[in-house]
């Protein structure tokens, strides 16, 4: 039991940031949650064993991820004022 | 003259840095191990000196 | 159909579908157990080819024909992004204005910078011998280059990054994995074979065909999230929908 | 359960779990500092891990996560950084981060290093812990730089998101 407490952590940080990144609704505040969630992953991964697919989780999730979903909220929030604006005239 | 020499001096500097870097990050090492750390310690040389000259250019 | 009734048949559903998983749950074998059939015949194999990480031996080697197919779906997407993330006719271009970055800040890029490239190729070049591999490297390197853009600036980034040449390189990565396993048929083996000499056992030559192809998988997934990253960051930064007047409030 | 492994699940358990917590809730101005702090600790319990279970090959995943990790920081502050001028995070709480990582990098890198012994796995494991503490002190850095930033700017910069 002692032996298997760290992978009872990391599953337990899984299962929470799992839960967390699903009900949060904000994109932005998503992706904090997001990066969370690939870094438990990442921890998971390792405590099984499995470095190769934890350095791949980490790769993608720690920077790439968060990057590409703030650019795409970026490029939305923009398009969306500028639509407003061009209603409001 | 002189902004080849800085250029040559920067390059060369971070190529000795990187590839002892290499050496460091690696298990065992051999001949190999060696050339190919250089190799890849040549190319980040020479992103270093790109960034650093993009960012000055700004 | 009734909503009420929509939810019942969901429920119905539900129900068959939550029995048949505590079913299934209850004949999978135990958790981490003792007995692993593929993972000691790969891990046999793995040393028979003097390969020290056996993942990367059974993505490479043992099963370097589904590897093929993953990497043909990062392309895809890539060229897919690309085709979708164009800049229209509609769309005006507008370059960036420089940011103002605290010194500290871009001092650690410019150091960052080459050590996290170095990392990367390291990742890439130790796949046979230690965790990691061509992705996992290829995205790292990725990750470097875009510390520009991340501590300095997009216009800093743009100088060191010509797309063209990037997205020359994520073709010719695709080509190199497909002409490895075509070399393969060349000295009459299957396609994809791992027809090299071993070499000697946890060196950075063993492993036969599995360093080039991690190699070619490195420069393929480094060049394509550069590319990717490239379209996002030009539709977030420098292309413009619509009249550009609407920018000079932005921020408010 | 050897030591090590039992000091990294303290470590999960008391710096993890309460750190990724304040970096999934809350305001911006906290989540940023928050998220720093969780990959350097993320880092460190890979570190602890790696010597527990005696592979020195897993010290691999918390190299990258040293270097990604304040580019993922540093990303945050320069897409948010419009939130982060308009509420900024206090200077106190924010040293306070700083002053956490400074101490636990130092804390779990110098006896990992006593019980390697010297050689280059020792060296590596230097540089892993130089990386994590150059990493946190930027990331503050950037913080404060990018509340400033937004206190003295007229007009609007093309980094800033528009939150």
């Amino acid at each position: 039991m002692a032996d298997d407490l760290p992978l009872l952590l990391g599953l337990l940080l899984v299962a929470a940031a799992g839960t967390a990144a699903v009900l949060v609704r904000d994109p932005v505040r998503q992706s904090f949650v997001l990066s969370l969630f690939g870094l438990a992953l990442a921890l998971v991964f390792l405590l099984l064993q499995a470095p190769d697919v934890a350095l791949s989780q980490l790769a993608v999730g720690s920077a790439l991820t968060p990057l590409m979903v703030l650019l795409s909220v970026r490029k939305v929030r923009r398009k969306a004022r500028s639509e407003r604006r061009e209603e409001h005239e | 003259m002189a902004r080849w020499l800085t250029t040559g001096a920067e390059l060369i500097g971070w190529w000795a840095v990187l590839t002892g870097l290499w050496i460091v990050l690696i298990g065992t090492v051999d001949t190999l191990e060696w050339a190919v750390g250089a190799g890849a310690a040549l190319l980040a040389a020479g992103a270093a000196c790109g960034a650093r000259r993009a960012v000055d250019r700004r | 159909m009734s909503s009420r009734l929509r939810l019942w048949v969901l429920a119905a559903g539900g129900l068959g579908v939550a029995v048949l998983f505590v079913l299934a749950c209850f004949d999978l074998p135990a958790f981490g157990g003792l007995r692993h059939p593929y993972g000691d015949r790969a891990v046999h194999a793995a040393l028979a080819r003097h390969t020290a990480n056996t993942v990367s031996s059974v993505n490479f080697d043992q099963r370097a024909f589904d590897t093929l197919g993953e990497e043909s779906i990062l392309f895809g997407s890539v060229v897919g992004t690309v085709v979708l993330l164009r800049q229209t006719r509609d769309e005006g271009r507008l370059p960036p204005e420089p940011a103002t970055v605290a010194p500290p800040v871009r001092r650690y890029a410019l150091i960052a910078l080459p050590v996290t490239l170095l990392i990367g190729l390291y990742v890439i070049a130790h796949g046979q011998l230690s965790p990691g591999g061509g992705f996992q490297g290829g995205v790292v390197v990725a990750t470097a280059l875009h510390l520009l853009y991340i501590a300095v600036d997009y216009r800093a980034l743009e100088r060191i990054r010509p797309v063209g040449l990037y997205e020359v390189a994520d073709a010719a990565g695709e080509a190199a994995y497909l002409l490895v396993g075509t070399a393969a048929l060349v000295t009459g083996a299957a396609f994809l074979t791992n027809f090299l000499p071993y070499g000697t056992f946890n060196t950075l030559s063993s492993g036969g065909t599995v360093p080039l192809l991690n190699a070619a998988i490195g420069v393929e997934v480094a060049c394509g999230v550069v590319v990717l990253l490239a379209r996002f960051l030009d539709q977030a930064v420098e292309i413009e929908s619509g009249d550009r007047d609407d920018e000079a409030e932005a921020g408010t | 359960m050897s030591g090590w492994t039992a000091a990294a699940a303290a470590l999960l358990l008391c710096g993890v779990a309460p750190a990724a917590c304040g970096a999934a809730t809350g305001p911006v101005r906290r989540r940023v500092p928050a998220q720093n702090l969780t990959t350097t600790l993320l880092s460190l319990v890979i570190l602890l891990l790696a010597q527990g279970y005696g592979r020195p090959a897993y010290t691999d995943p918390a190299l990258v996560l040293a270097v990604l990790g304040p580019a993922g920081t540093l990303l945050y502050v320069r897409l948010l950084a419009d939130q982060l001028a308009a509420h900024p995070p206090r200077p106190r709480s924010l040293l306070a981060v700083t002053a956490l990582s400074y101490t636990a990098v130092p804390a779990v890198v110098l006896p990992l290093c006593v019980a390697t012994g010297p050689g280059r796995a020792m060296v590596k494991l230097l540089v892993i812990g130089v990386l994590l503490v150059l990493g946190s002190r930027v990331a503050a850095r950037a913080v404060t730089a990018a509340v400033s930033a937004g206190h003295g700017r007229t007009g609007p910069a093309e980094g800033m998101s528009d939150g």
